[in-house]
């Protein structure tokens, strides 16, 4: 049982394309999902998602486009708390940053030369910092567990308060006015440089594409980054710091690393819902906006980020439908909702789905 | 021989407990050396001062001559330390194969990262367990498999606490063989361990802790001679 | 339309967008019904003040229909329950807009609200009804403004608080616009009416206890207390003052017409409040009776008919009148019917009429005054006060639209 | 005389803060803090107290009965809630949160659904207190008592009961205690069920000085986990001082900064001592003494 030990250091290290070997990693042990049937699946929602504007009205292209704003937050929330095993409350605070700091710079230097999108490049620049600030203060001062959460509630909190008086004069950044709890308004859209006259992306179509481009690759990625070796030590730390720590893996700063990602795609959402509605208001970063990304990817399933992804978008889409046909009731059928969820289906209900249809398959093949 | 753990004066306590009161210790590279010592005389806590996982109050460690007191964990780790810890230090949730990975994707990518893999498995004697959730090995197993990972941190440097624990007699004489293979390779070992059968099966030379100070140290056969030493293990039940 | 039309004419063309939206109202033809969208905030934080917005609404609808609805076309309505979340509004004005395709949205409550879903109005040019009253302001040709503003309810009862109790005032408000904005239009006031600010206090959304407040109160020298706290947390001063024994009349343009809080609290806790308000069920007059009775026989259950329930019945009669004379739901020629200035309607408040310029709505300011057993009664009454501020600072709707909200200190002609 | 009355002033406005804090955290010190359930839907425990109390006062019982059946219902509340939700997850910390706000968003909106959006409230009794010239709500000086009484019971409860005894040891070491013979199933609803009626009581002590509506229990909740993070998982090491200290925070920036402040420094002093603190100062106070 021994003697091939040695042989480990004759096994000649052969260079290969990094991008193969990152393109290999588009499956793997993190994540849920391999093989031809997948990717057909996979392949086959996206062209769905491709085509059904030119059968979808409007609004329903828009509000689908909306839906997905939210995703790269719920997706950095389950990178930090599925994976990396830190529960983030605030994930809200680096949302709003980033919000924020889209507004302040497109209304102080306008849409030429498709700034809008070095702005929202900014914004999440500056929403990673602020994360990757954060993550060092918690994680480098030995704090875990539950008071992570609470210390990511109490920062956006403390941002929700402070940005709620900012109605005075006073209170500007430039031509920007941050306008307290009203919000801050009159921003541009994002708008693209074209021949001819720059396009605005109103919520439509184009939107639309913008995004589910953006949520393809974002997805993508992250299975990429999730199932190399960054991912396989967050969940190494998730499942025994002591050891992955005894392995020579500085906990720390993967956690700060996972954590400023996670804070970068709250960044991105900020940014790209302030660029939606033209609008951002302190109240999304209060206590209900904040418990909202974690209900998304708990029902989803928070330890696969297929799971997380579809689940916001179901979470989402189903909580609105709610709103809009069960009226004064909707809020009890989703608080029933949550309750059921976990007690039925501990891992989520995307996770539960899949592994159920993985054993019906393999009960199909036998 | 040179020397590749050098520990001066260490000193270390918790409150009013003192878990190391001025340890002096040596150890030469390629040596198999034991600790053993009642229960509550400091061996754990001195693993832990070594890893780094608690900071001592007075004294140096050395390591292949460099001071390391004040590095951190993960730092020694990478100039050569690793462990295995006394309760199986694994991550249950992973298989076989992603735990092994896991220890070496540090130094190790793709093809050599999977040759190795292969390697350690078959060492470990897990080859059939590779894609088996870790948690659902026998506790034997499970030893084994944070033996391997420990090694494929491609240490100078391996602390064993308490190795065998549970495991039974077929068990534990694959353990010490095991041991033997890497030690062979060039791979020292400082061993806590109870059971003196298996001390006698892979140590050369032993050390004797006793509240938190070195009480004796020689070979094997001098050390269960050593009047002392049978005294205080008298003075406890459980050994 | 300026600006956001042209660019959002761009993106159709490459989007193939829903120009149909805006096409679609004057397209419509003889007899299909009238949509109108009512986005309120029938959950959460001011679900007490805002249900009966809505069943206001219903009423108009309802009578509108009975009498043959307006130019001959019934009128339906599309109900959203926003839930008191900013998110809603911007979700469901999309909706109502591009979806339902509405010829009129009545929509919001708080101050927050009305910016979120502004742009969106804006952005698709539809036709807003912001039926609340607010800090002011707001000069933009999508949206007209049914409630009463700062200058209307101030510039009545400041100078009425100072002649009777002194000149010495207080104010404590809730830090946000409305408060902040409010408690700049008091100090001006004040200080033009000869007084004096003894104290000027803001306190966050959401505290609800309030002792350091109260005995800074009690250490001045005032003579009347201006509150303009907002919310249910906030609501809690009353009771912790009156606790308190401060004893001193209060002056508001935001509590009792919209909360109701006379109805709510024990006695004696809001006694000498006195509050301008363009409309409560309170008011004694045959038309207003008439309206409760209307409301009451529809809805038996309502707790209180505020001046916002006021307000929307009377934008749904305004945007009965202004379709019936403009005879299309097209919105530049409904704005070139308020450009001919008098678009008035006599409804349970009195006689109100829009102004071009700005917008908004001329009121009758009733001044209540809550008793000691919290009955009502209105020690005076001005008729026909107008929103002058927004048209004396240069925002002239029938001009240009500037789409923006101005404040005193950031005014229009800057 | 003058400088009585500052001394005075300022003592009342501590005591105020401070008889807030550990009245309205009292509940969630057991929850989070000995059984390590974030419990969301804290406030609206509170919310369910204060409308017992209101309901009951309103029918002519005297106040205190009114608010002890406040405490009760709320407690029986939990203990039902206990049995049917949280109990399925005490090895789960974290999908309590999910569970609690649904909890949360139920009873919120189905209180607003059956009782509507408000609720009359009682009013304040006692009247005010002159001392040196100003005069104090006599109800609040009842409630900083009421506070210091409570932290008395408590502590009377857990370390001299045999109740006490047995819930702490059925927290800190399940097994052990099941293996003792404990009941510990039960142990755990009797736990939470004192939780849930001690968010009652809370509920019920404000009623008479709050409005009441169905999201009431909102304004308690960020105030409630700062004091028991604050102090620690022990509540009477940890939560008493903690109060005191954000009490003394709080009062002086709001006397000082105004309630913006007040605010803000409650959070920021959690961050903080989370950071420097991470046990809580109950954690703290116990190393230094050991």
């Amino acid at each position: 049982m021994n003697t091939r030990y040695n042989d480990v250091t004759a096994v000649t290290t052969r260079r290969e394309g990094s991008l193969w070997r990152a393109i290999g990693h588009l499956e793997g042990p993190q994540t849920i999902g391999r093989g031809p049937l997948f990717w057909g699946l996979v392949s086959l929602a996206i062209v769905a998602a491709a085509i059904y504007p030119l059968f979808a009205d409007a609004w329903t292209v828009g509000n689908a486009a909306y839906f997905m704003v939210w995703t790269f937050m719920a997706m950095g929330l389950g990178v930090v708390w599925g994976y990396a095993g830190a529960l983030s409350f605030g994930q809200t605070a680096f949302f709003g940053l980033a919000g924020y700091a889209y507004g302040v710079l497109t209304i102080n230097i306008g849409t030429a030369y498709g700034f809008t999108i070095a702005a929202i490049l900014l914004s999440i620049l500056l929403a990673g910092l602020f994360a990757l600030l954060i993550g060092y203060f918690m994680f480098y001062g030995r704090i875990r567990g539950v008071f992570i959460g609470i210390v990511t509630l109490s920062v956006t909190l403390v941002l929700e308060t402070f940005m709620a008086q900012t109605a005075g004069p006073q209170w500007r950044i430039g031509e920007a006015r941050l306008n307290g709890f009203n919000g801050m308004s009159g921003m541009p859209p994002l708008t693209i440089p074209w021949p001819g006259g720059d396009l605005a992306l109103f919520p439509g179509r184009g939107f639309y594409y913008v995004l589910l481009g953006l949520v393809v690759a974002c997805y993508l990625g992250l299975r990429m980054l999730l199932n190399a070796r960054f991912g396989n030590v967050l969940v190494a730390i998730r499942e025994n710091p002591h050891r992955a720590e005894m392995l020579g893996y500085d906990i720390r700063l993967y956690q700060t690393l996972a954590f400023g990602l996670g804070g970068a795609l709250a960044g991105l959402s900020g940014a790209l819902y302030t660029a939606w509605g033209q609008y951002i208001t302190p109240s999304s970063m209060g206590l209900t906006a904040a418990a909202l990304p974690i209900v998304w990817v708990a029902v989803g399933g928070r330890r696969d980020i297929t799971a997380t992804l579809l689940g916001t978008i179901l979470v989402l889409a189903g909580f609105q439908s709610l709103t809009i046909y069960g009226s004064q009731y909707a809020l009890v059928v989703m608080g029933s909702l949550l309750l059921l969820t976990v007690l039925a289906a501990p891992e989520g209900l995307i996770v539960a789905a899949m592994t159920g249809a993985r054993s019906l398959w393999r009960r199909a093949r036998r | 021989m040179t020397a590749i753990l050098e520990v001066a004066g260490l000193r270390k306590s918790f409150g009013g407990v003192t878990v190391a009161d001025g340890i002096d210790f040596v150890l030469e590279r390629g040596a198999m050396h034991c600790l053993i010592g009642p229960n509550g005389a400091g061996k754990s806590s001195f693993f832990r001062l070594i890893l780094g996982e608690h900071a001592p109050d007075a004294g140096r460690i050395l390591f292949a001559g460099d001071d390391i007191t004040a590095l951190r964990s993960f730092q020694r780790i990478r100039r050569g330390i690793s462990v295995k810890f006394q309760v199986p230090g694994i991550f249950k949730a992973l298989s076989v194969r992603q735990n092994l990975e896991v220890a070496f994707q540090h130094h190790l990518h793709g093809q050599s990262l999977s040759a190795t893999t292969r390697a350690m498995l078959e060492f470990a004697g897990l080859e059939h367990e590779a894609d088996l959730q870790a948690g659902v090995l026998s506790h034997g197993q499970q030893q084994w498999l944070e033996i391997a990972m420990a090694v494929g941190v491609e240490p100078q440097l391996l602390l064993l606490d308490e190795p065998t624990a549970g495991m039974s007699p077929d068990e534990t004489r694959k353990t010490g063989e095991m041991l033997h293979d890497l030690n062979d390779r060039g791979i020292t070992i400082l061993a806590v361990e109870h059971d003196m059968a298996f001390v006698e099966q892979i140590s050369r030379r032993v050390t004797v802790l006793h509240f938190g100070s070195i009480f004796a140290e020689g070979t094997i056969a001098e050390i269960i001679d050593h009047p002392g030493v049978q005294e205080i293990y008298l003075g406890t039940a459980d050994v | 339309m300026t600006l956001p039309m042209r660019t959002l004419r761009r993106a159709g063309t490459l989007a193939g967008l829903c120009l149909a939206v805006t096409a679609a109202p004057s397209l419509a033809q003889e007899g299909e019904p009238i949509k109108i969208g009512v986005l309120e905030d029938q959950s959460g934080d001011f679900a007490a003040a805002t249900n009966v917005k809505v069943h206001a609404i219903e009423l108009a609808a309802s009578e509108i229909n009975d009498a043959g609805g307006i130019d001959g076309r019934p009128v339906e309505l599309v109900i959203y329950d926003t839930q008191s979340d900013n998110r809603r509004y911007q979700e469901f004005m999309r909706r109502v807009l591009q979806a339902d395709q509405v010829d009129v949205v009545f929509a919001g409550f708080s101050s927050a609200s009305r910016e979120a879903y502004r742009p969106i109005v804006n952005q698709f040019d539809g036709l807003a009804f912001y039926n609340n009253q607010y800090e002011g302001g707001v000069c933009d040709a999508n949206m007209i403004v049914t409630g009463a503003v700062p200058e209307q309810q101030f510039s009545t009862l400041i100078p009425w608080m100072m002649e009777e109790y002194g000149p010495n005032v207080y104010t404590i408000a809730a830090d946000y616009n409305f408060g902040q904005i409010s408690a700049e239009w008091v100090r001006q006031i004040v200080e033009e009416e000869g007084g004096t600010m003894v104290g000027e206090e803001f306190i966050p959304l959401g505290v609800s206890q309030f002792s350091q407040t109260i005995q800074n109160i009690q250490a001045s020298e005032a003579d009347f207390v201006v509150t303009l706290l907002v919310g249910a947390a906030q609501a809690s001063y009353y009771e912790q003052a009156n606790a308190s024994d401060v004893n001193l009349p209060m002056a508001s343009s935001v509590n009792v017409g919209q909360g109701y809080e006379h109805k709510r609290f024990t006695p004696p806790s809001l006694a000498d409040m006195y509050v301008t308000t363009n409309y409560i069920e309170e008011i004694d007059s045959p038309a207003s009776n008439d309206f409760v009775e209307r409301f009451r026989a529809m809805f038996p259950d309502e707790p209180y008919i505020n001046q916002e329930a006021a307000n929307s019945y009377i934008a749904m009669n305004l945007y009965k009148q202004l379709v019936e004379r403009a005879g299309t739901t097209d919105h530049d020629a409904l704005r070139e019917v308020i450009a001919e200035g008098d678009v008035c309607f006599d409804g349970p408040s009195g006689n109100v009429c829009l102004d071009p310029q700005s917008q908004h709505m001329s009121h009758t300011i009733f001044l209540a005054h809550v008793n000691e057993d919290h009955s009502i009664d209105f020690p005076q009454t001005w008729e026909n006060i107008e929103p002058y501020w927004l048209g004396d600072e240069g925002c002239d709707l029938t001009q240009n639209d500037p789409s923006a909200q101005y404040t005193p200190s950031n005014p229009p002609n800057q | 005389m003058a400088l009585f009355q500052t001394a005075f002033a300022m003592l009342y406005q501590f005591g105020d803060a401070f008889a807030f804090l550990v009245i309205s955290c009292a509940g969630l010190a057991v929850i989070f803090g000995m059984m390590g359930v974030i419990n969301l839907a804290h406030g609206e425990f509170i919310m369910c107290g204060a409308y017992v109390t209101a309901t009951v006062a309103r029918e002519g019982l005297p106040l205190v009965v009114a608010i002890i059946a406040g405490a009760v219902v709320a407690g029986l509340v939990g203990m039902v809630i206990e049995r049917l939700v949280i109990r399925h997850l005490y090895h789960r910390p974290l999908d309590s949160i999910i569970a609690t706000w649904g909890i949360s968003l139920i009873a919120t909106q189905g209180v607003l659904i059956v009782l509507g959006s408000t609720m009359a409230g009682i009013g304040t009794p006692l009247g005010a207190v002159t001392i040196g010239g100003d005069s104090y709500s006599a109800y609040r000086l009842v409630l900083m008592v009421a506070a210091i009484a409570l932290l008395a019971a408590l502590y009377l409860l857990f370390y001299r009961t045999r109740f006490g005894v047995v819930a702490r040891a059925t927290i800190q070491k399940p097994d052990m205690a099941r293996a003792l013979g404990v009941d510990t199933g039960r142990m755990y609803g009797l736990t939470f069920g004192l939780g849930a009626a001690l968010a009652g009581l809370a509920g019920g002590l404000y009623a008479p000085t709050m409005t009441m509506v169905p999201t009431m229990g909102a304004t308690f909740i960020v105030e409630s986990f700062v004091t028991v993070v604050v102090g620690g998982a022990d509540i009477f090491v940890g939560a008493a001082p903690a109060a005191a200290i954000l009490a003394l925070i709080r009062a002086t920036l709001t006397a000082w900064y105004g309630q913006l402040f007040g605010q803000i420094g409650l959070l920021v002093a959690v961050i903080v001592v989370i950071r420097i603190l991470p046990g809580g100062l109950s954690a703290w106070l116990k190393r230094g003494s050991r």
